[in-house]
């Protein structure tokens, strides 16, 4: 309880809250596109410095258990997600996959607010995270297209746009080039050079995210005008996914060796959905999906879920199983 | 005298971008402007409000142009799109540069 | 054939802006196209720098909705706010969609 | 009834902006409109992509302000900047506003 | 002299100044508006944050009196401007009303140039001024357009917009919900969570200002240009506005207890007149007012005349005062 | 060589080729407008305010000699550039012009690069140096649209905009502005004013820079795409030209009586090319001057060439030749 309450009770958290009152109280605040943009390219290029300053730091032995498993979970959440969406969820191929796509790909805001809430709650986390994001960035929306493309009937086929298009649009995205990029730069560069830039990168980071996250609020607020049309079945799948995720990244990542902190990171990684990349590849290669079920659930309920309830639970969890594992 | 040619408007959203520039291109477009634009529809589908907002594409053609564009966007993503079309007579100062040979 | 339709645009100042949206959807536009813009006219009034600049709202309309959009606006802004609007003839592709029952 | 008038769409390198409002000013025009636009035509030149990308102006003006404005944009820019011009009819809100005596 | 000559030497003020030479030089020089709006969010938002966490280490009866103060200020405000541009500024009802609205709203900018100010001259200001902010930033505006209504011709009355649309205006505007949103953000976190926040939001906060102010040096500019049209009644008005409110509210200050500095910046902002809330809810409200008058003399006359001799004025003031009250 | 690798691993450079990258995979990957903007006119005030604070701590006397000799280059070096733009790269009159007055300016963000490398170097460099940019900015654009008038028929001295246009344009353009008045400003409010807003403009610059120059390798990488145009002659003026200037830039810093260091940094300068400042001016006064060969030599070779051989070439030429000067 304490432990929900901490997280709560935090500028990030809030300025999402913020984010959502003025939408439901029809305000005129917005954030420019542009300026969301600039945050978002911020964001992602600080996570991937930050990230490539650590891997400088850290030898291989100590990388290769937590991507393979991170990989392997990649490849695996897609599957989970389109199963339940079948069964459970009750949705066509298409939509199916299209949201198996977004389940299976992660959230870089929610990785960020975990990496704060594991820091509040006092338990380190590996310096290296940020990489493991880049990992888990493309497989699962991959998978999720294959999906699509294997169950769907010929004339589908025909009228979707091409997957090898998709995966262009995934990978030259801006959103894996930024974090990949910054990688590349942090890691070439080392710890001291990037440090160099850390007034601009890492000091003012957790302001940034306040901003980009009153944006998130207003989008997420927006979002969840469409819940009514979704029915509750995808509702508690939006609620069932992340924790069902999310603790198989926690389990996952002590296997793989991690500290409780940063395994409670992954699973919060591992139990998120995209929201950046995943939708843009998404409409190219399965314009049939209906973004009205995957961006709702991924943006309006997974996200939200993760950021109030979702965080706690992992750290919680991680504590525990750490006992075991 | 400024020949009559035809402006098509094409408003799509943000991820159709570039695949539509080619398309305009191809069938025989001289050029273009683009505008970043808001929009609701009656589809209201977008992408992603992360991919931006829609875009709005000006292009100066030909009569036989705007014929083939129009049929090319109807044909590939009229259907399951967020996209509208239309085109408008215009006078053009020296318009001869927007026909191609 | 594609059927003829018209284009209205409306230049007013940011203020304006949701006013506007309600109106021309409650006369029976399915939907607009958004862009900001500048512009000075005869007024050179608008509220604030800060509200932004003016907004440009596109609507593709039949001639009757058109016509009353004109009517609202002439009642309710023209005189107090700085609005221009003019409409012109489009060929709009699946124009049918446009059309409400 | 609403007057018909001539919209005329001008899509200029950004390095223009301020000749062109004075240019239309100057041959009648009782106003503008100005959006920011990219494009790519036949030249593809522009000055720099530090000057921002195009801009594109409308101004509601009636004929022969039209053709005044279309004769001088021939004579000092067509040649050697990147330009393009065209107009369109235009039936226009209290149109009388838009003609200067 | 020598307060007034530390007061303009400051990038600050300088900055300001920049804006209107590019104007008068006809520079191309310009603030784009995302940046602009982007500008005021993080503003509001700083604003926010730091009296909230300055309030969450208040006392209520610390907070009362000079709450109390402040909306009393903010009640009488409106009625001495309506008085003074009706007798003595020979304005219309409308047009009276109109300044009013601004005269008893505050502009965010002014307090926070006067808070440097006062720092500068080493006088101490109370932490919990921002959210005197807000306080006093809506009555005025309300009771400038009730001011309108009653003394309004029926017929004026139907054509303006409803006075809820207004209030609806002023209350969910961007402006008042950023800067409450910060306050209670900052309430509810407290002061060591807002320290996590500080190298974005506080640390850098007086040079994002000098971004600010180089905007509203264009601005500002623009609107001298307007005026010769208002007449030298208005001009003189627009300066000795802000000195009468100014005054008052340096003593209301020092009656409800402040500190001098703290005083000061009181009378700033209560001899400051509002050009971001007050315009667009007047706008809505009164479209029969004229811009032309309301923004040129807050933004054109008001808001320069307090950066470079108020602001001074009511340190001296206070300083003078504090022997009495 | 050792230097010129320690030039290349940094953030700045990596950054710039990380958007070199993103415009070859043809990623969508872009600084929207009004970042780009806001982001230059931050750099530039920031020189700025930064140089001022060093003229306020330096003596008439030592500014003297380099600024005289800042002034000479920069009278000089468009007339070579002119030269052998006319004799070796085969242009005619009005396109060797063009490209003179890029030559005889210069490139903020070259001096940026050069002061930190030349920091990494272990090298000091005069804190008045940004007040020399500004001295360097506006005179070779002079002189190289006078050499357009003085040789160009008559007929093409009508068509072309009118001189004093084109320094209207230089003189009020953003870029001068921003620089002059930053100057201004941190000249006058002294270093310990400027103190003040350094976690705003100085501590994070270098990290701004970075973004700044993600958004340059994008343009330059399109703008390689019309090298093939250009041909190797003028291929090989761009790599000539900043080299022989970069190292009468050492020279003349030298025998100014400047460091090592701080001639290192003068000779980048006076190496570099304009691509902010001179082309809004020429294209205004030579329109029929072709961007596609002064745009593409200043941004597409230049600029890369310094960023990574010329830099570190006038490092090691200035300590070589701060033996015998
Ligand atoms: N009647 C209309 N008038 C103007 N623009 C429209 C109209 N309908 C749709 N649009 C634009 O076209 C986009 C896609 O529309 P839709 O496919 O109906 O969702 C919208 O986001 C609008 O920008
Ligand atoms: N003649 C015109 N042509 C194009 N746009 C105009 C014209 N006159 C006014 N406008 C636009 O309409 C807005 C309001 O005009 P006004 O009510 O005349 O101040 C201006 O800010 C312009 O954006
Ligand atoms: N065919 C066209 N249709 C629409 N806009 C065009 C066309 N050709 C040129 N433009 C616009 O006019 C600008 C200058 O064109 P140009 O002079 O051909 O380089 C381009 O950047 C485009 O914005
Ligand atoms: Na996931
Ligand atoms: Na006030
Ligand atoms: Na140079």
């Amino acid at each position: 309880m304490e432990i929900i309450y901490a997280n709560l009770v935090s500028p990030i958290v809030l300025c999402f809250a913020l984010g959502m009152v003025a939408t439901w109280i029809r305000s005129d605040l917005e954030v420019p596109p542009a300026i969301y943009q600039a945050l978002s390219l911020y964001l992602l290029l600080a996570i991937g410095l930050k990230g490539g300053a650590a891997v400088s730091q850290s030898s291989i032995a100590e990388l290769a258990g937590p991507v393979l498993v991170t990989l392997l979970l990649g490849l695996l959440t897609p599957l989970s997600a389109f199963f339940l969406m079948r069964r459970v969820g009750r949705l066509g191929v298409t939509d199916a996959a299209a949201v198996a796509a977004h389940y299976g790909s992660v959230s870089a805001v929610t990785f960020l607010a975990a990496l704060e809430a594991s820091r509040a709650a006092g338990l380190a986390a590996e310096g290296y995270l940020s990489a493991l994001v880049a990992v888990l960035e493309v497989p699962g929306i991959f998978v999720g297209l294959v999906l699509a493309r294997r169950k769907a009937a010929p004339a589908s086929k025909a009228a979707a746009g091409s997957l090898g298009e998709a995966v262009h649009e995934v990978l030259t995205g801006r959103s894996i080039l930024l974090l990949v990029g910054g990688l590349v730069i942090g890691t070439v560069c080392g710890a001291e050079k990037v440090e160099q830039v850390a007034p601009f990168f890492i000091a003012p980071f957790k302001g940034v995210l306040c901003l980009f996250l009153l944006e998130l609020g207003i989008v997420a607020a927006r979002r969840m005008r469409d819940l009514r049309q979704a029915g509750w079945r995808l509702l508690a799948l939006g609620c069932v996914l992340p924790v069902l995720h999310g603790i198989l990244g926690v389990a996952g990542g002590l296997i793989a060796g991690m500290e409780p902190g940063g395994a409670a990171v992954l699973g919060a990684m591992v139990g998120s959905a995209s929201y950046i990349a995943a939708p843009a590849a998404v409409r190219i290669a399965l314009p049939e999906a209906s973004p009205g079920i995957y961006l709702t659930l991924s943006l309006g309920v997974t996200f939200p879920f993760n950021l109030t309830v979702g965080i706690p639970l992992f750290l919680a969890a991680s504590r525990w199983l750490s006992n075991f594992l | 005298m400024n020949p009559t040619l035809k402006k098509m408007t094409i408003v799509a959203e943000r991820v159709l971008r570039d695949k539509l520039i080619a398309l305009i291109r191809k069938e025989g477009a001289t050029g273009y402007t683009l505008a970043a634009v808001e929009g609701e529809g009656s589809r209201g589908v977008r992408a992603s409000e992360f991919e931006g907002r829609n875009v709005q594409i000006e292009t100066i053609v030909s009569a036989e142009t705007a014929t083939r564009i129009f049929d090319r966007l109807a044909e590939r993503y009229l259907e399951a799109y967020a996209v509208i079309a239309y085109t408008s007579d215009v006078e053009v100062l020296r318009g001869s540069k927007f026909v191609k040979e």
